[in-house]
């Protein structure tokens, strides 16, 4: 690491604006990786990105959605290390179809992994160690079509393992319940890979519901999921995952998604979406005006009913 | 009463959880299955949810392996790969796991169907593995679904993106794979179990007025027969009352997501808190 | 894992007594981990198996305390797995130094890590991977002396990297703040390496302060470190660190750990200390009443001057 | 103002400490130090205890790695694993570590002292590491404290149970460790640092009225020497006022633990609680 990388994570106040946060460190030809596992999507985050056009990305993820999807239909993506790329319920991941059977807007390569092992590959990379063995992808094609996955005997007991490559992207964006200036973060709810891409990056940008004061993340310590020291800055940035959900905050606006992934079905469609969704807006602010404050506030007020934050 | 095909496929599901089962599932009828059978036959089956959840009791429809329904009433939020973890150590009885091929040893594709093309340009990519193949590793038996169709029951597909039996007799274990393997293959017109020595599909048992020959009809290679096929049994009233209460909106069993307007949609769950809350009352 | 064992995970009410969950899984010659760390040690757990002599026991820990030095002055270990035995500020574990120097009560094996290392090989054990990569014990002796930490090129940069084997030992007993009859355990504070030794072992025994609801676990689902399919056995044992402290519940009694250790100086001293405080009882409520809960209680009264539970 | 040796050691561990810095403290003088170098130079410091407790900021004295003042006022709660593991990963910069003997490397043995024994048989038998050998291994900079006489800083340490520079110049690189290694080594006597070629330790300061051929009688090498050997600054007024409400049970600058009853360490407690909170108002 360079001076200027450590001066960031010792920095006091991390906080800036999503803007500044995706020029700062998100520069061409980077790699990056966000926070979410079927919900909870880094969703404002990719829209930035997009507004600021960064290329030549390598997309690190277990199941990306709108930062797969978007990036690569975008035109952003060199590269992805994945599992999957999908919406789930709502719908198909069209733009990554596009890219790999049509290679449009142009051709992406592809390393693909399983889930569990792009958490494992975090896992090492927050560990600072090269490897980790797994009892996953023994058997089956992975290993076939992807020669980073490699097997060893087991030198212990001779038993195969599989072993997958620490990943340490140059990025991540995470997004939390709430977090201090100082960058420490927390999660009430699942966390899925989380506080290993935090660690394992180079630079990590904590995006959160809320930004609290330190007082408050010392109350309940044990929430803080990704301390100071791991992070680089901090962007409030209330109703990030819309569509998605985000646990305790706000539900599901299935039906929206729905919407925009019908829109997706079509090249035509999504590039319409990007100008009218996207690139009208100088910031997330913009679209969510769009979507309108009073459905937001429907979606949060309903997520009270059924997960209350204890916070 | 009357059921739908999707119905009957939620109470096979259900069929193949015994009570105390851990069980990985993702969302649609397999999480329908595993919600049925808690509320009927396996109160203290435990279903864990991909993102880092344990056993929750939503009071609503789960609609994402991490929508918000996946943290309701659970006993632990944690992490996806501690979650992997667990299931690696052997913790997790079922795994339920989709695809769109699958072949006579229980292997699946969801990955990439390759046609005319290869795997880097293929004729029609899927979403990849997600937490497929890990799940195919680990899990003591999994649970496949996947609908009845020639061009989808191969002899070999095309990817094995979550490993069955590989070759069939000892490949898996030979492989170091630490799970049981595939238990059964759900299928719109019927359920195929595996030879115990040779791993192979056969056909043990069809859906109500589904005849053997059809079932033929739609696997490409030489199909193993059970000596008595079964007839699936057809939902209870009891499974299909509560699976209608768990998707009241129809969601999963009457594809009515695309009919789904913003305000009758919040009403859906302004009303589901409380009829699915009436039914988790029992287990609790 | 024979039926037997599964059958103990899957059942519904885990309570037992103390006595019945040591005499149920720990066997002669089996292999043992204690949860704590420089503080919140298994006392009460450490005096029921010496109660019960429980022979030729395979000790497995990173820093054991009483767990470690007493069971050792006791006889009952045969071979320890372990990174360190002490009791820090109030003393040195005279017991484990009579075994290694002397050979009193008898000579046991030494298997030596470092803490790290105990965590990652129980890390390891955890994730059924037969070892874990680390950076720490390169360079030292300790790879000298112990043939089971290994050395190997890492595959993808050639860099150097030691392996440590996964330990999966037959019994955990972890001490945690709260659990229900299933086993959910949760803990306020450090974790020490406690929820990896939970499901690296083949039993899990969770002893808590306090037994509570499922409804009571499910209202704070972050604190779950051990899930319920990991646990073989719940006892409800407060106090059960005494004289060390517990997190949110009590403080360190220094002053009666001083006076046991000043005891522990000699043979003599330690054994007529098991005399006085261990086989004069049936339970660890006789050692309770013989330390006074007048005195219990004022270490509670004391820890929520400075740590209050906000369960 | 009068002092103790211990509240100078106190001071000097504390003038190893930048503002900012993240430090893998042990109890006693090191933590004494990082609290008194929090308190008045290095407002920004986090302090990470082994068990688990990140940037604790407790209203009394840290009576062990795990004790209950470790989780007071931190900012984060976690796994011992998980901290050793950010240790690792290079985000600690200073780690405190002692031992029995040291040698010019900077290797430390908290082992055994093997006299006419061996290792499994030795003459002295010594705790062993616990997290030494991994502080030293990953942290940015170690610092070692030890006393000094002429049987603990040798040639060569008996068994390295903490990498120094191992033998010098780029061995400790060749062998793989993250780490920076051994930045000081603070004794009751004077302060030794390291040459930044040779990796061999030499004297740097004495403490006051301390004279070098004191300090060299006490090495067993060929000790080489500053050109300008520094006097080690004493401790301040302010570092000493902060020392003594921190321990004002002298627990570790007294010695005091032999003489401590239970109502006077209960009584101890109380007074603590409001004393060091006025003082850690200032850095909150």
């Amino acid at each position: 690491m360079s001076v200027v990388e450590i001066d960031w994570k010792k920095k006091n106040d991390k906080r800036m604006t999503l803007k500044e946060a995706i020029s700062t460190f998100v520069k061409e030809g980077c790699s990056i990786i966000f926070s979410g596992m079927g919900g909870a999507q880094c969703v404002a985050q990719t829209y930035e990105i997009i507004r600021q056009g960064v290329k030549n990305l390598t997309l690190i993820g277990d199941s990306p959605c709108e930062c797969g999807d978007m990036l690569i239909g975008a035109g952003l993506v060199k590269r992805a290390e994945i599992a999957w790329c999908s919406y789930a319920v709502a719908g198909l991941g069209n733009n990554f179809r596009r890219a790999i059977e049509e290679g449009i807007p142009h051709p992406i390569e592809l390393e693909e992994y399983s889930n569990y092992t792009i958490g494992l590959r975090l896992l090492a990379g927050a560990l600072n160690i090269p490897f980790m063995p797994t009892k996953s992808l023994l058997g089956s094609d992975l290993p076939v079509y992807n020669k980073m996955i490699k097997e060893m005997e087991d030198p212990y007991s001779g038993e195969r393992v599989a072993l997958v490559p620490a990943a340490n992207p140059d990025v991540a964006i995470v997004h939390v319940s709430r977090a201090d200036q100082k960058g420490n973060a927390q999660i009430e709810g699942f966390s899925s890979n989380a506080e290993n891409m935090a660690r394992a990056a180079k630079h990590t940008i904590i995006t959160c519901e809320e930004i609290v004061s330190t007082e408050e993340i010392m109350r309940y310590p044990n929430l803080t999921i990704i301390p100071q020291y791991a992070v680089d800055a901090v962007v409030e940035l209330p109703y990030a995952c819309h569509p998605w959900n985000f646990p305790y905050a706000y539900a599901y606006d299935i039906t929206f998604h729905a919407m925009q992934l019908e829109a997706f079905k079509t090249r035509e469609g999504f590039l319409k979406w990007l100008d009218e969704w996207c690139f009208a807006f100088d910031s997330w602010e913009g679209y969510l005006e769009k979507v309108g404050y009073g459905r937001l506030d429907k979606l949060r007020r309903i997520e009270r009913r059924f997960t209350r934050s204890s916070l | 009463m009357d059921y739908s095909l999707q119905e009957l496929l939620v109470a096979a599901s259900a069929a193949e959880i015994k009570d105390g089962d851990v069980i990985f599932a993702g969302v649609g009828v397999p999480t329908l299955g595993a919600l049925v059978a808690k509320l009927t036959t396996a109160p203290n089956a435990i279903i864990a949810m991909e993102s880092g959840s344990i056993g929750p009791q939503p009071y609503r429809v789960i609609l994402g392996i991490g929508d918000n329904p996946c943290v309701e009433n659970c006993i632990c939020t944690t992490s996806l790969w501690r979650l992997f973890s667990d299931q690696q150590r052997g913790y997790f009885d079922v795994g339920m796991v989709g695809g769109a091929q699958v072949d006579k040893y229980g292997n699946l594709n969801s990955t990439a169907i390759f046609g005319k093309g290869s795997y880097t340009r293929p004729a029609s990519r899927l979403p990849g593995s997600g937490g497929a193949n890990d799940i195919a590793s680990s899990a003591k038996r999994t649970i496949i679904t996947i609908p009845l169709q020639r061009r989808r029951f191969l002899e070999r597909v095309d990817y094995i993106t979550s490993p069955g039996y590989l070759d069939g007799y000892d490949a898996r274990e030979r492989a170091g794979l630490p799970g049981g393997g595939p238990a059964a293959i759900i299928t719109n017109k019927c359920v195929f179990r595996f030879d115990p020595v040779t791993k192979e599909a056969y056909l043990y048992s069809v859906h109500p007025g589904v005849t053997v020959e059809e079932v033929k009809a739609e696997v490409s290679w030489d199909l193993k027969v059970a000596e008595d096929v079964k007839v699936t049994p057809p939902p209870t009233e009891e499974q299909l009352r509560i699976t209608r209460i768990l998707d009241a909106g129809g969601i999963y069993t009457q594809g009515n997501l695309k009919n789904l307007t913003f305000d009758k949609y919040i009403n859906m769950l302004e009303e589901s808190y409380e009829s699915l809350k009436e039914i988790f009352k029992g287990v609790r």
